[in-house]
C-alpha cells in the first residue's frame, strides 16, 4: 500500500499530448513536484478501462464473501456450536471440511463466522475512515496551528504499534459486542487514512480551481464538499480498503489472543480455539486451514480493489501492453520499433 | 590549421551542409491497435552539418514525439511504426546507420557521444540526489573508459565553466541551483562529448525573458566554436526565426511546410505558417488588431481528413477535404529556394494568395560553417594524446 | 460620450495606495523577509487594460491576488469607488472585481460541467435565481465569450484550452464585474489561439466599459493589447506609461534589458544580455532593486531612486532620469 | 539537519504520548481496575497477596497520593527501568522479564524485517524496472501474501517444514537441553530454531515491500531524469541504480514508518505460535494470566523499539535524500 506518485499522474497518451502543450509550466507556474494529483474522476473514458482485470477479480472475490456472510448462518448444515460425536474428524460427505476437537462443524463455523467478520472489519473501516476524513480533510484544508497539530496527532497514531495498544486496551475494556471491537480497530486505523487524505488536500486546497471557486462566491463549506471531496474519492476508497483489511487483520489476531467474545464464532475466534486446542499437533489442518484461507482470501480480494482504485489515482501503474522483444526494448530506455505502417514509399519528391 | 593526422582522410572530410542525419517517412504512434494514437506520420527531414532546424508546432503537432522518436527515447506506450533515421557519422563518410534497426548496445554508444538531448524542464531532467558534477562524470565514465579519473574531472569543470558557471557549484545538488543555472548544466552536459548532433526541447521555455536569451546567445556562440548541429524544438515560431537556419512547421502529426527561415518569415507558403506568425504581436510599429487562427488546435484522436488544417483555415477548397497535399515545392519558387509546403493553393492550379504569395527575399541565408572543422580536429587531438 | 466613465481619463474605480506584500521565510536559522510586493500605487480605469509586466518574483501574480482578496495586503490600501476594500463584505467586494487565472487546465473543476461553473457564481451573486432563469443567464454568459451554447452541458476536458479559458471568462462575468483581473491568462494557450483570448478581453473592455488588469511576462502583448503598461521588478514598480510609450521607449535600465531578451523576429541587431545576471530571487531589498543586475549602476542606486517623470503620463524609477546635481551625495551611503 | 531535529522532537513527543497513555490509561477506566481483575483471576483459582500488591503498585491505588505526583513518581521509576512487578513471573520485575525476552526478539524481528525490506526493495525495483515482464507474475502472489495473517502463515510452515517434512524444530528458541550460552553449539541451536519463524516473518512482509517498490518504480521512470539517463547511454545497471531504483527507494524509507509497527505487531504473534522465548510469547503469556503490569510494559518497550527503527530509517533517509540536508 506505498503512497501514492509524486508528480501529477495522467494518462500516459494525454501525458504526451499535454506536453506538447505550450512546452510546459511559464516563469511562475511552479508545479509542486510533491503532490499527487488523481486523474480527472469524471472521465468516463477512463472510468471504462479502470475496470481492470484486478479489479474485477477483487470485486468477484468480495461479493462471495459478501453473499456468505448474508446466507452463511442460514446454509451451515450444523450449529457451529454443537459438539457432535466425530471428534478431530477430516473432511468428509457429512462434514465437508471436517470437524474440530470438540466434535464442532468446520464448514458451519466458517459460514457463520464471516459475518462477525465482515461485520467488524467494515464497521470498523467505516468508522475509522469517518476520522480520518474530518481530521485529514480538515487539517489540510484548515492548515495552520490547528492542522500542525492534528497531524502530529495522525503520526503518533501511525507509529505506535497498534496491536500492542489494543491487547492493553481491549484487556482493560470489558469483552464487548462487534460494535465495540470495531470502535477499538478504527481508533488505531484511522491515522494512515488520515495522513494520506491530508497530503491530497494540501495539494488541492493551493491548485487553481479551489482559489477559483472562492473567487466564484462559493462558502468553504461548499468548497470541501464540492470542490475537495471529489478530487478525494479514490483515496477515500482506497483507504477504505486498506482499513478493513487492516482490521479484519487486526481483529483475527485479537481473537487469536482470545481478546474477543470467543463465544462469537468469527474466523479468529475459529483460529483460536484451534490453537487452545494444539489442532496443530494433532495434524488438524483443516480446522486451522480454512479460517486463515477465507481471511487471506478477502485480504486478496480488498487487495485487488485497492489496485484498481491505485491504478485509477496512478494510471501509470497499469500493467504494459508490451511483450516480448518490445517490452525489453521499451525497459531498457528505447522505444519499440513495431512497423505496422507501409514502408515509407518514395513519394512527393 | 594543421592537417589532420587522425583517422579521417582530409579529402573525404565531411563538410558543413552535408546532411548528418536524415529522416525518411517516420511515422510513431501511442498505443498499438485501433485505439492508437498517429503523433506522428510519414515525416521526411534532414539536418545538416552545422545547421540549426528549428521545428514549430502547437500542442498536437507531434514536434516533440518527433524529436522523441529520433533518438528512440519515446516512452510507452510510444511506438515507432515506419521509417528510417539515418544517422550520418562524420567518421564513417559515405555509410549512414539506420538508429530505427540498430540494436541497443549500438544504440547506447551513439547515444550522447553523437547524439545528445537538452531536455525541456533541467528541474526534473537532472537526478535530484546526485550532484551536478555526479551527474557530468557520469557520461564520461560510460562513453569514454579510457580517460583518466582526472582527466574526466578536468574536462567537467572545462565544460561548466564554457557555460558560465563557477565550478565551485560542482557539488551542488540540483535543487540549490535557479532555473537558469540547471539548464545550462544540462547545455554542459549536452556538450560534453562534443557530438555531433543536439536535440533541444523547448530548452528556454521555463525561464524568464532575460535568462532564455542569454541561454540561447550561448548556444550559438558554442555551436560556432564546436560546429555541432541542432534540432530546435519549440511552440514559439518568433523565437525559432532569431535562432534557425531552417524552421520545419508541424501540423497534426506531419510537416506541413519547411524553409529556410529567413523564407518563411518573410514569405509564408502555408497558411498556418502565416496564421502562426500572425499570432505574434510585434515589438515594433502601429498597433494592428491581429487575430490568430480561428478554432482550436488538432486533436490527434480526431483528425479532418484531407488537410488536417482545413477547419481552421481562411483558403479551404473542396480538394481540401478530400485530398492530402503532399510535401512539396511550391509552384512558382525556384528549387534553388530548397523549400517545402504542403498546401494545394501551391500546386500550379490557381494562383495562391497575394499572403501566400510573397516573393522570398534574394538572397539565401547561410548557416554558420566555421565550426564544423573545428570539431574534428579537437577529436583528432584527443585521439593522438 | 461614455469617456467620463470608462475611457482613459476615467476616474479609477479600483484604487490602491503604498499596497504592500511581505512574506517571512524561516529556517537557515534566520528569518528573511521577501518584499513580494512593496509600495505599490495603481488605479484601474473603466474601459482600460492595464498591464503588469514583470519576470518570475516579479510579484506581478501576487498584485493580482491581492486585488481580489486572495492574499491578505501587509500594508496599504485597496479601494474600490472610494471605498475601502479591507472593510467590505467579501462577495459584494468580488461581485464588482472578479478574476481571470492563468492556467485553464487548473481553474476549472475537472469534475464539474461548465454549466455549474457558471451558474455558481449566478447565484452566489445573486444575478440569477434558482431554475430557468439560471440556465438562461449561463446560455447569455456563454455566447458572450463566443461559445456555443451546448457548452453547458460539457465537462473541462472535452474543451480545448481556449475553450476552457473563455469558459473561465465566462465565469468571472457571471457577477457582471466592473474589474477583471486576468493573471497570465494567455500563457498556457496555444500561441494560435491566444490572440482570440486577447481580442475578447479587448471587446469586453470595449462594450462592458471593464477595467482590466493584464498580468504577464511578455512585454510584446502588453504592447498589443493594453492601454497602459507597468514594469515589475522585485516587487517595485520600476516604470509605468502608456503601453507603446514604455516598450518603444523604455527609459528604465530593467524594462530595456527585458525588450532587448524579448524574441524578435525583426530585430536587426543582436543585443548582447550575457553580462546581465539573471534572476530577481536574490535582488536587494533597499534602494534600487535592480542594481546589481544594472549597467549602470552607481553609488546612489543604494538610494531608493524617485519616480521621474519622463513625459506626463510616463515615468520611470532610475537615478539616470534625475539630474545629477540633484541626486544626494553618494559618499554618504558607502561611508 | 533540521530534518532531523523535527524527527527527534517527534520521536520524543511520541515517546511521551506512549508513556502517558501507558500510565493513565489504568487509571482512567472505568471502575476499579484491581477488583475488576482480581474477580477475573479468582474464576482462575485463587489470587496471591503478592499478586494484588504487584497491581495496586501497578495502578497507584497503594497510596492515595495525587494522579501529577504519581505521574512525576511514574516517570522517576521509568528512569530507573522500573516496570513494576510481573503478575505471572512473580516476584520477577517486568524489567527483568522483558530483558530475558528482548534480545530473542530484537535479533529475530530484526534481522528478519531487515532481510524482508532489502528483498523485498530488490525484488520490487526488479518487477518495476521490467514491466510487463514475465516478472510481474509474482505480483498476485504477493498481493496474496500481503493479506495473510503473520501467525497463519507461521501455522502452515510449521505443519509443512516441520511437522510433515521435520526440517526444522516445531517451536521454541532453542533445545531445552542446552543452557544458553554463548557457545557455537547454543548459537547454532538458536539460530536453528530461528530459522522457521524468520521464513514465516520474511514471507508475510515482503510483499508489502515488493508492492510498494514496484509502484514507486513505476513512478520513478517515468520521470525525465530517468529518461536522460538512458538518453545518456548509460548502462542499464547504472540507470536502474543511480538513477530510478535510487529515487524510488526513498518514499518506501518514508514509509516505514507505516509499516514497522504492522510488521512488528504481526511479528509478535509468530512468536506465539512457535513459543519463540521473545517478547511476543510473554506479551502472549501477560495476556492469558492477565498480567497487565508486564502487558504495558511490553507496550513501551515494543513502541520505544518501534520509534528507534523509525529514527534509523530518518538517518537513512538524510542520508540518502539531498534535500533534506538543504537547511543543514
Amino acid at each position: 500500500m506505498a503512497e501514492t506518485s509524486d508528480r501529477p499522474a495522467t494518462d500516459a497518451v494525454d501525458d504526451v499530448l499535454a506536453g506538447d502543450r505550450v512546452g510546459g509550466p511559464v516563469p511562475g507556474a511552479a508545479a509542486d513536484p510533491l503532490v499527487s494529483e488523481p486523474a480527472d474522476p469524471g472521465r468516463p473514458r477512463r472510468r471504462r478501462r479502470t475496470m481492470s482485470g484486478k479489479f474485477v477479480a477483487g470485486l468477484v472475490i468480495l461479493g462471495l464473501f459478501v453473499l456468505m456472510a448474508a446466507i452463511g448462518p442460514l446454509v451451515a448444515p450444523y450449529d457451529p456450536s454443537n459438539l457432535g460425536p466425530d471428534v478431530l474428524a477430516p473432511p468428509s460427505w457429512q462434514h465437508w471440511l471436517g470437524t474440530t476437537g470438540t466434535g464442532q462443524d468446520v464448514l458451519s463455523q466458517l459460514l457463520v463466522g464471516a459475518r462477525q467478520t465482515l461485520i467488524i472489519g467494515v464497521l470498523a473501516g467505516l468508522i475509522a475512515t469517518a476520522i480520518s476524513t474530518i481530521i485529514g480533510v480538515t487539517g489540510g484544508f484548515v492548515g495552520g496551528i490547528a492542522d500542525d497539530l492534528l497531524s502530529l496527532l495522525s503520526n503518533v497514531f501511525l507509529v505506535v504499534p497498534a496491536l500492542p495498544l489494543l491487547i492493553v486496551l481491549t484487556g482493560y475494556l470489558p469483552n464487548g459486542g462487534p460494535v465495540a471491537v470495531a470502535a477499538v480497530i478504527s481508533l488505531t486505523g484511522w491515522a494512515w487514512g488520515s495522513r494520506v487524505l491530508r497530503a491530497q488536500t494540501l495539494s488541492i486546497r493551493r491548485r487553481d480551481y479551489i482559489e477559483a471557486a472562492r473567487v466564484a462566491g462559493e462558502p468553504g463549506w461548499r468548497i470541501i464538499v464540492f470542490e475537495i471531496l471529489p478530487h478525494v474519492r479514490a483515496i477515500l476508497a482506497s483507504s477504505f480498503l486498506f482499513t478493513v483489511l487492516f482490521a479484519i487483520l487486526t481483529q483475527v489476531g485479537l481473537a487469536f489472543l482470545g481478546l474477543v467474545d470467543v463465544s462469537q464464532w468469527s474466523w479468529g475466534v475459529m483460529l483460536y480455539w484451534a490453537q487452545s486446542a494444539d489442532a496443530l499437533n494433532a495434524g488438524a489442518w483443516w480446522w486451522f486451514v480454512p479460517p486463515g484461507l477465507a481471511v487471506a482470501l478477502i485480504g486478496t480480494g480488498l487487495a485487488l480493489l485497492n489496485f484498481g482504485v491505485d491504478e485509477f489515482i496512478n494510471p501509470r501503474l497499469r500493467s504494459n501492453s508490451l511483450r516480448g522483444r518490445a517490452a525489453r526494448d521499451s525497459a531498457g530506455g528505447f522505444t519499440p520499433v513495431v512497423r505496422t505502417d507501409p514502408q515509407p514509399s518514395e513519394v512527393q519528391r | 590549421m594543421t592537417i589532420s593526422a587522425g583517422s579521417i582522410p582530409v579529402t573525404t572530410r565531411p563538410r558543413a551542409g552535408d546532411p548528418v542525419l536524415e529522416v525518411r517517412g517516420l511515422s510513431a504512434s501511442y498505443g498499438l491497435g485501433p485505439d492508437a494514437v498517429r503523433a506522428v506520420v510519414d515525416v521526411d527531414l534532414t539536418l545538416r552539418r552545422g545547421e540549426i532546424l528549428g521545428i514549430a508546432g502547437e500542442s498536437g503537432s507531434g514536434k516533440s514525439t518527433l524529436a522523441y522518436a529520433i533518438t528512440r527515447l519515446l516512452r510507452p506506450p510510444g511506438v515507432i511504426t515506419a521509417g528510417e533515421v539515418v544517422f550520418r557519422p562524420a567518421d564513417r563518410p559515405g555509410g549512414g546507420m539506420d538508429l530505427l534497426s540498430a540494436g541497443p548496445a549500438e544504440l547506447r554508444a551513439i547515444r550522447w557521444s553523437e547524439i545528445a538531448v537538452v531536455f525541456q524542464s533541467a528541474m526534473h531532467a537532472l537526478n535530484p540526489v546526485l550532484t551536478v558534477e555526479r551527474q557530468l562524470l557520469d557520461v564520461l565514465a560510460a562513453h569514454r573508459r579510457s580517460m583518466s579519473r582526472q582527466a574526466r574531472q578536468a574536462r567537467v569543470r572545462e565544460m561548466v565553466e564554457m557555460v558560465g558557471i563557477s565550478p565551485s557549484r560542482l557539488k551542488s545538488y540540483p535543487h540549490e541551483l535557479s532555473g537558469g543555472m540547471r539548464q545550462r548544466v544540462m547545455i554542459a552536459m549536452g556538450l560534453i562529448l562534443e557530438p555531433q548532433i543536439v536535440l533541444m526541447d523547448e530548452p528556454t521555455t521555463a525561464l524568464d525573458v532575460v535568462t532564455q536569451r542569454q541561454i540561447l546567445q550561448q548556444i550559438l556562440e558554442l555551436r560556432e566554436r564546436l560546429g555541432f548541429s541542432v534540432v530546435f524544438i519549440t511552440h514559439d515560431l518568433s523565437l525559432l526565426i532569431e535562432i534557425a537556419d531552417t524552421i520545419a512547421i508541424m501540423y497534426a502529426g506531419r510537416l506541413v511546410e519547411r524553409a529556410p527561415s529567413a523564407f518563411l518569415f518573410h514569405a509564408p507558403r502555408h497558411p498556418y505558417t502565416r496564421g502562426l506568425l500572425a499570432s505574434f504581436p510585434s515589438l515594433h510599429g502601429d498597433r494592428e488588431k491581429l487575430v490568430g487562427i480561428p478554432g482550436s488546435p488538432v486533436d490527434l484522436r480526431h483528425v479532418p481528413s484531407g488537410c488536417a488544417f482545413r477547419t481552421r483555415c481562411p483558403h479551404e477548397m473542396p480538394r481540401c477535404a478530400t485530398d492530402r497535399p503532399p510535401l512539396a515545392l511550391p509552384v512558382g519558387d525556384p528549387p534553388s529556394a530548397d523549400r517545402e509546403v504542403a498546401c494545394w493553393l501551391h500546386d500550379g492550379r490557381q494562383p495562391p494568395p497575394p499572403s501566400l504569395a510573397r516573393p522570398a527575399p534574394a538572397a539565401r541565408p547561410e548557416y554558420a560553417t566555421a565550426g564544423t572543422s573545428t570539431i574534428r580536429d579537437t577529436r583528432a587531438e584527443q585521439e593522438r594524446s | 460620450m461614455t469617456s467620463t466613465t470608462s475611457g482613459p481619463g476615467a476616474e479609477p474605480v479600483l484604487r490602491t495606495t503604498s499596497l504592500a506584500k511581505h512574506y517571512t521565510l524561516r529556517g537557515r536559522g534566520r528569518r528573511r523577509t521577501v518584499r513580494a510586493v512593496d509600495d505599490l500605487d495603481l488605479a484601474l480605469v473603466p474601459g482600460t487594460v492595464t498591464a503588469v509586466v514583470g519576470e518570475s518574483g516579479s510579484g506581478k501574480s501576487t498584485v493580482a491576488k491581492m486585488l481580489v482578496r486572495l492574499v491578505r495586503p501587509s500594508s496599504g490600501r485597496i479601494t474600490l469607488d472610494g471605498r475601502d476594500a479591507g472593510r467590505m463584505n467579501l462577495r459584494a467586494y468580488r461581485k464588482d472585481v472578479q478574476m481571470v487565472f492563468q492556467d485553464p487546465f487548473a481553474s476549472l473543476n475537472s469534475v464539474h460541467t461548465i454549466g455549474y461553473h457558471l451558474a455558481r457564481p449566478l447565484l452566489n451573486f445573486g444575478r440569477a435565481r434558482r431554475g430557468a432563469d439560471v440556465a438562461g443567464k449561463v446560455r447569455d454568459l456563454l455566447q458572450r465569450v463566443k461559445l456555443d451554447p451546448q457548452f453547458a452541458d460539457k465537462l473541462p476536458h472535452e474543451l480545448s484550452g481556449g475553450q476552457r479559458q473563455r469558459a473561465a471568462i465566462a465565469r468571472a462575468l457571471a457577477s457582471e464585474p466592473r474589474v477583471l483581473l486576468a493573471d497570465e491568462p494567455i500563457s498556457m494557450l496555444d500561441v494560435s489561439i491566444r490572440l482570440g483570448i486577447l481580442n475578447l478581453l479587448g471587446e469586453l473592455r470595449d462594450t462592458d466599459g471593464l477595467a482590466i488588469l493584464y498580468v504577464t511576462h511578455d512585454i510584446a502583448s502588453a504592447r498589443y493589447f493594453a492601454d497602459r503598461t507597468v514594469v515589475m521588478y522585485a516587487g517595485k514598480v520600476v516604470e509605468s506609461g502608456t503601453a507603446l510609450e514604455v516598450t518603444d521607449q523604455p527609459a528604465h535600465p530593467y524594462t530595456q534589458l527585458l525588450i532587448s531578451a524579448a524574441p524578435d523576429p525583426q530585430r536587426i541587431e543582436i543585443v548582447d544580455v550575457s553580462r546581465a545576471s539573471s534572476g530577481a530571487a536574490s535582488a536587494p531589498t533597499d534602494g534600487c532593486r535592480f542594481r546589481d543586475r544594472c549597467p549602470f549602476a552607481m553609488d546612489v542606486c543604494r538610494q531608493q531612486p524617485p519616480d521621474v517623470a519622463v513625459t506626463p503620463s510616463h515615468t520611470a524609477a532610475c537615478w539616470l532620469r534625475v539630474d545629477e546635481s540633484q541626486r544626494p551625495a553618494s559618499g554618504r551611503e558607502a561611508a | 539537519m533540521k530534518f532531523l531535529l523535527r524527527r527527534l522532537g517527534f520521536t520524543l513527543i511520541t515517546a511521551w504520548a506512549a508513556i502517558s497513555i501507558n500510565f493513565f490509561l489504568p487509571r482512567l477506566m472505568p471502575g476499579d481496575p484491581v477488583q475488576l481483575m482480581v474477580a477475573r483471576l479468582q474464576q482462575q483459582g485463587a489470587v496471591s497477596p503478592n499478586a494484588m500488591q504487584a497491581m495496586q503498585v501497578a495502578f497507584g491505588l497503594d497510596d492515595h497520593t495525587s494522579l501529577i505526583v504519581q505521574y512525576f513518581q511514574y516517570w522517576g521509576q521509568l528512569f530507573r527501568g522500573d516496570l513494576g512487578r510481573s503478575i505471572t513471573f512473580y516476584p520477577s520485575s517486568v524489567s527483568e522479564v522483558i530483558g530475558q525476552a528482548l534480545p530473542w526478539t530484537l535479533v529475530l524481528v530484526g534481522v528478519s524485517t531487515v532481510i524482508s525490506f532489502l528483498l523485498g526493495t530488490v525484488l520490487g525495483a526488479f518487477i518495476g524496472w521490467r514491466r510487463g515482464s514475465w516478472a510481474e507474475t509474482i505480483l498476485p502472489l504477493s498481493t496474496f501474501l500481503s493479506s495473510v495473517p503473520y501467525f497463519w502463515m507461521g501455522l502452515i510452515v510449521i505443519s509443512l517444514f516441520g511437522a510433515k517434512l521435520g526440517w526444522f524444530p516445531l517451536s521454541g528458541g532453542f533445545d531445552q537441553g542446552i543452557d544458553p550460552s554463548w557457545s557455537s553449539d547454543f548459537v547454532s541451536n538458536a539460530l536453528y530454531h530461528a530459522v522457521l519463524p524468520a521464513i514465516t516473518i520474511v514471507l508475510s512482509s515482503v510483499a508489502s515491500w515488493i508492492l510498494g517498490m514496484r509502484n514507486m518504480m513505476v513512478t520513478v521512470m517515468d520521470e525525465d531524469y530517468v529518461l536522460v539517463a538512458q538518453a545518456k547511454g548509460l548502462s542499464r545497471l547504472r540507470v536502474l541504480s543511480a538513477y530510478a531504483a535510487r529515487n524510488a527507494v526513498l518514499p518506501s524509507i518514508a514509509g516505514f514508518a507505516l509499516s514497522i509497527s504492522f510488521v512488528v505487531s504481526g511479528s509478535l504473534l509468530v512468536e506465539i505460535v512457535f513459543s519463540y522465548p521473545g517478547i511476543g510469547y510473554s506479551l502472549y503469556q501477560a495476556v492469558n494470566n492477565e498480567d497487565f503490569p508486564l502487558m504495558q510494559g511490553i507496550f513501551l518497550i515494543i513502541t520505544f523499539a518501534v520509534l528507534l527503527a523509525n529514527l534509523v530509517a530518518d538517518v537513512a533517509y538524510v542520508l540518502l535524500d539531498p534535500r533534506t540536508r538543504q537547511d543543514a
